[in-house]
């Protein structure tokens, strides 16, 4: 079986076939190996890939998936099948990364703004966060006003980058 | 501990989250009726459905509800609460709040209103720990932008801009040269103005690589008062504590002696009434500085609990009962206790916090770990309010103990459905210099981070897909089967059900 | 606390419900991988789900499953254990098991087989007890009912008909006169059978109105021994304790001093190995008398290591590893620890075990509070095992103080599907014997129980019925009403969802 | 609405109408009282009526209800509309009280037997449970054999009583 998961910025592909017995064939990413896995008995799943020994625990949450590995966290977006968004536009702050109240806004449409150059604040949690262009280019336009409360991933201003930049 | 005290019937907890359940806990214990409040975004939320009764005061924005004193003094007096407990962080340290209560006639479960102003506004707290006696940090106000740049090069540079009222680090700055000055007093401005109402800025000669150790006192109203140890909570993420513990690793018997003397006198010097923390930066040179007051109940206090034996919600209470001071010498400590903080904050993108639904928590329970939590499975986390959802506590026979003990409970320990900092707090624990406890307030964001960002912020190792992939294999498999109960099972336990039993050696 | 010895990489828990949960929590925090054993009637149980793995040994009859040696064994191999932990109860005091253990070439977390067989047996245990100077019991034995009775014509009525093996009270009768021995002796042969496999009887004089007192000791096997205070267990119904604490309000320092002597003065002589316990009967005129030694865990354990902050399950395997045992004194006694045992069964009905399905559980969660439970919403009790479901242990400053954070956690548990005897530990934490800490073994049956069962055995009040009668009236309402989700809401907190929030003053 | 219950060996009604706002009449067993109900934050009832002010948790397990007021239990029977089943015949010890296993029978049909005396023994959760006659009877039939595992409220004996004892 096929999955397509987002893992942050970057798509992944797993293709999964069961050997019988607790053993999988598991490809990431193109590349195969060998998976032992077994369900400890909370639902906790113990894998053996050929780099070790680990335990996982699997949340789902929608098309999210919430994945325990030992000490470590991580979130994969399953990817509806066939269907393959690209790479989320913000990948540095176009978008808002959280929910939260628009305080300031440093740029307006068609200004330069190099990497780095703070484009916008949003407050949240008590916090400021200053929203940073992430790369050079030219804001097409801003798509929130001050004191607007925006949704966690919204976007927030229109870049277009330069042409040096976009390769 | 004490001789009883006519004691409240019915107490209002002007707070949400893991502290407004705690004191809860506390007032059921007591036998005093809890009286929970909750703006629209907490409607069904774990302080609301723990508390004998719940008002709602508000809308979602703190503004409308939890800092709403009108509101507040409203729901006390419609539920018939004879007095507020404040929590930490809200209106906990707002002097206007405390007078409010007291003027409709209820008693206020802190310091007298003029303690909470005096000693909230850094300058004057300042002036007076000089007048007990007490080491300050070199340091200076003003009320202009101009005023202040001179102050500054008086001081010299690396220094502190933070706001003079307020706490927690919240619009706190280290300025390291004169270029930057002007940037940081006109943010820390706002960022006063906003969040305590008040945008007068305080500065102060930064201590380099110090460590913050606070001490827990607690005062009678009349002039006693008695300390219950030091705490350390130098493990912090800009300014924000994440790990702390008591006693400090850093602190003998001598220099516990002089800063819990110094705390104490202090306390004192201003008949101070209730629970509060003096806070001291202590330099590698062993030399020690106050740094503030915090006139309430802190994040951190179960640490203190759990080494002292001692309720500190309770003393509170039975303090503004009327009831009186235990003696110096009923403070036992045993043994040591350390904190971790969960927070909904993701450490992959600066930590910023996280709002959303948490589908799975499953808090720890065992043995000499604590859990002060304000959330389970299925409730929110709303963007509204400060991010934390829990603290885990181990206690131990030593900090070896309490260290692993505390490493286990947050393995044990799983919150899915939101971003949390779980793994940031397991990787510190296991880190050698917090085994060694040789660490200071920078020490995090200075040797601890750039690994662990570099940890967090790599792709998913192949390991997380394949369990991830594995997951959804089985689940596809058992649709198929039509084996019982599959299809409908929304639980991933069940839908696993099938793997075989027994680990792999 | 002691050197590290090489530790276990992997233990399996010989035992099922709370304890297994408990054991589990402290191996997972000494990182030690657990392996839990289940009967066919325990497949989904908690001590199963919170394991790092878990094997079926057997049918749901004890004896074919828990009490199965040969099955036990093959699962610690075939887990790849090196050792095995016994809990209390099944298999904890069996010599053959801990025999069959270290054949296999495993630990066994307990005393040397040997030490289990003698101190096992009232008979021999007593002897060990004169040798070391341990005050006992004038007391008999004999093999036969004719031999048996003529002995207890020598000690006089009342005596105690008891197992010469086993602990816990099973089978054991008070006889207050001849007449009534026969019967006694046969009833008590016939459990001592039954539960421990020999059905050999020991007879002893009856002390009245005495305190079940007992000592908390661990030895390392080659000759040391240390104490962990004492505990009160004086609270029984039928020689089973309901409501145990530590320290005991009958003893005093003087009488602390000379019980737990008495109880190391025992354990060194016999060489004794890991945690046990050393049971006294404390008379109304302050002598004591060995009772029995408890060669494993007690269920009652927690309030000991609330007292000294020590684990006595780590102490116990890190003994069974090799480890080095404290010094006396590294165990501090602080303030006061209670624990109430909570069973399934039914107050109005004799205290009858209960069997079925917990719909609704909620364990109290508060600063102080222990909760050690084998159970969570939606769980069986099943029929073959012990109805022991949690303990809930609160500790205090003292013991008013844990009393009072004992009856609110009690107060804050809930357990629906199943009748538990909540309300019976409920009024006993309230009545004012308890609160002086005036009773003996016997007090709760002749004072407490006759006004209690009247209370549980009348009809139930309109306000419980009223309450019944409301819950349905609303379920009904919702359902006709159509409000949203209704009809289908499993949670009476959904539906109840549109009562007026805020309670009536 | 009216709703029939079985409080042990009690048949017990109540009938219940909301009067608006918090008030309810209730009728319990015929009394009728005005009755104040209020839902706490976490499903809790408080309850006040003319003798108390109670905290009340109902629990629902298929038709039965475990009902807890303040630091007390009880367990009620839902009956089914209209169809109303007499005191259950058991009404003390000619039911397996709890399953388990019949270790001993000490009469057999046709014997005579005095109120209180042993009929059957019962081993459950490793204890032994006597089961005495509940009056002065013959008995018709014994309906268990030693070693037989019984489920809860099976019939274990089956008593006519005395002429004497029977009104």
């Amino acid at each position: 079986m096929r999955t397509d998961w987002r893992d942050g910025d970057r798509a992944r592909a797993v293709e999964a076939s069961a050997l019988g017995g607790s053993r999988y064939l598991v490809s990431v990413d193109g590349a195969p190996m060998e998976v032992a896995a077994e369900r400890l008995p909370d639902g906790r799943l113990v894998i053996e890939t050929p780099t070790g020994h680990f335990v996982a625990e699997v949340s789902p949450a929608g098309t999210r998936r919430f994945v325990r590995l030992d000490a470590l966290e991580f979130v994969l977006d399953l990817e509806s099948g066939g269907r393959r968004r690209g790479p989320r536009s913000s990948s540095g702050g176009l978008e808002a990364p959280m929910p939260g109240v628009v305080t300031r806004v440093m740029v307006a449409g068609g200004d330069e703004v190099s990497a780095g150059q703070p484009l916008l604040a949003l407050e949240a949690m008590k916090m400021e966060h200053v929203i940073r262009s992430p790369r050079a280019g030219t804001v097409k336009s801003v798509l929130a006003r001050v004191g607007e409360m925006v949704a966690g991933g919204r976007g927030l201003v229109e870049l277009e980058p330069d042409a040096t930049d976009a390769g | 501990m004490t001789p009883k005290p006519a004691m409240f019937r019915k107490v209002l907890i002007a707070n949400r989250g893991e502290i407004a359940c705690r004191i809860a806990a506390t007032l059921r214990e007591m036998g005093i009726r809890s009286v929970a409040v909750y703006s629209a975004a907490d409607r069904g939320a774990l302080h609301v459905r723990t508390a004998d009764q719940a008002h709602e005061i508000g809308a979602a924005e703190p503004q409308a509800s939890y800092l709403n004193i009108e509101a507040l003094i409203a729901a006390a007096r419609a539920s018939g609460a004879e007095a507020i407990h404040p929590g930490y962080g809200f209106l906990a340290e707002n002097a206007e709040f405390a007078s409010a209560t007291e003027a409709a006639g209820l008693a206020f479960i802190g310091p007298a209103p003029d303690q909470i102003r005096a000693l909230g506004d850094k300058r004057e707290a300042r002036e007076i720990a000089k007048r007990a006696g007490v080491p300050v940090v070199p340091g200076a106000t003003g009320s202009s932008a101009a005023e202040l740049s001179k102050a500054a090069a008086k001081l010299g540079f690396p220094l502190l801009v933070k706001a003079a009222l307020g706490g927690g680090g919240k619009g706190m700055r280290v300025v390291g040269n004169a270029a930057a000055l002007a940037e940081a007093i006109e943010s820390a401005t706002r960022v006063a103005a906003s969040a305590f109402g008040d945008g007068a800025i305080y500065l102060e000669r930064h201590i380099e690589r110090p460590r913050h150790i606070e001490v827990q006192i607690v005062g009678d109203g009349v002039g006693g008062a008695i300390h219950l140890l030091e705490r350390e909570c130098s493990l912090q993420r800009r300014h924000q504590k994440v790990i702390e513990e008591c006693p400090s690793p850093a602190v003998d018997n001598a220099l516990r002696e002089r800063l819990t003397s110094a705390a104490v006198a202090l306390a004192k010097s201003v008949r101070y009434r209730g629970a509060g923390t003096v806070e001291f930066l202590l330099a590698p040179d062993g030399a020690f500085y106050f740094l503030e007051m915090n006139t309430r109940l802190q994040v951190e206090h179960p640490v203190t609990e759990l080494v002292t034996g001692i309720d500190l919600v309770r003393l509170q209470i039975e303090i503004a009962a009327g009831g009186k001071l235990p003696g110096q010498s009923a403070i036992e400590r045993r043994g040591h206790a350390i904190e971790a903080r969960i927070y909904a904050e993701d450490a992959a993108r600066g930590f910023l916090p996280q709002a959303g639904t948490l589908v799975r928590v499953r808090w720890p329970r065992a043995p000499f770990v604590r859990v002060d939590r304000g959330v389970e499975s299925g409730d929110p986390v709303p963007v509204h309010y400060d991010p934390i959802l829990a603290k885990v506590i181990a206690a131990g026979v030593n900090r070896d103990a309490a260290l692993l003990r505390l490493s286990g409970a947050l393995d044990d320990t799983l919150a899915h459905g939101v971003v949390t900092n779980l793994p940031f707090v397991r990787a510190l624990v296991r880190s050698g210099e917090v085994a060694r406890g040789a660490y200071d307030t920078e020490w995090i964001e200075r040797e601890f981070l750039p690994d662990f960002t570099a940890l967090v912020t790599a792709p998913a190792p192949e390991a997380a897909l394949a369990a991830a992939a594995l997951a959804e294999l089985l689940r596809a498999s058992l649709a198929t089967d039509g084996a019982p109960g599959a299809a409908a099972a929304p639980d991933p336990f069940t839908a696993l059900g099938r793997w075989r039993q027994g680990g792999p050696g």
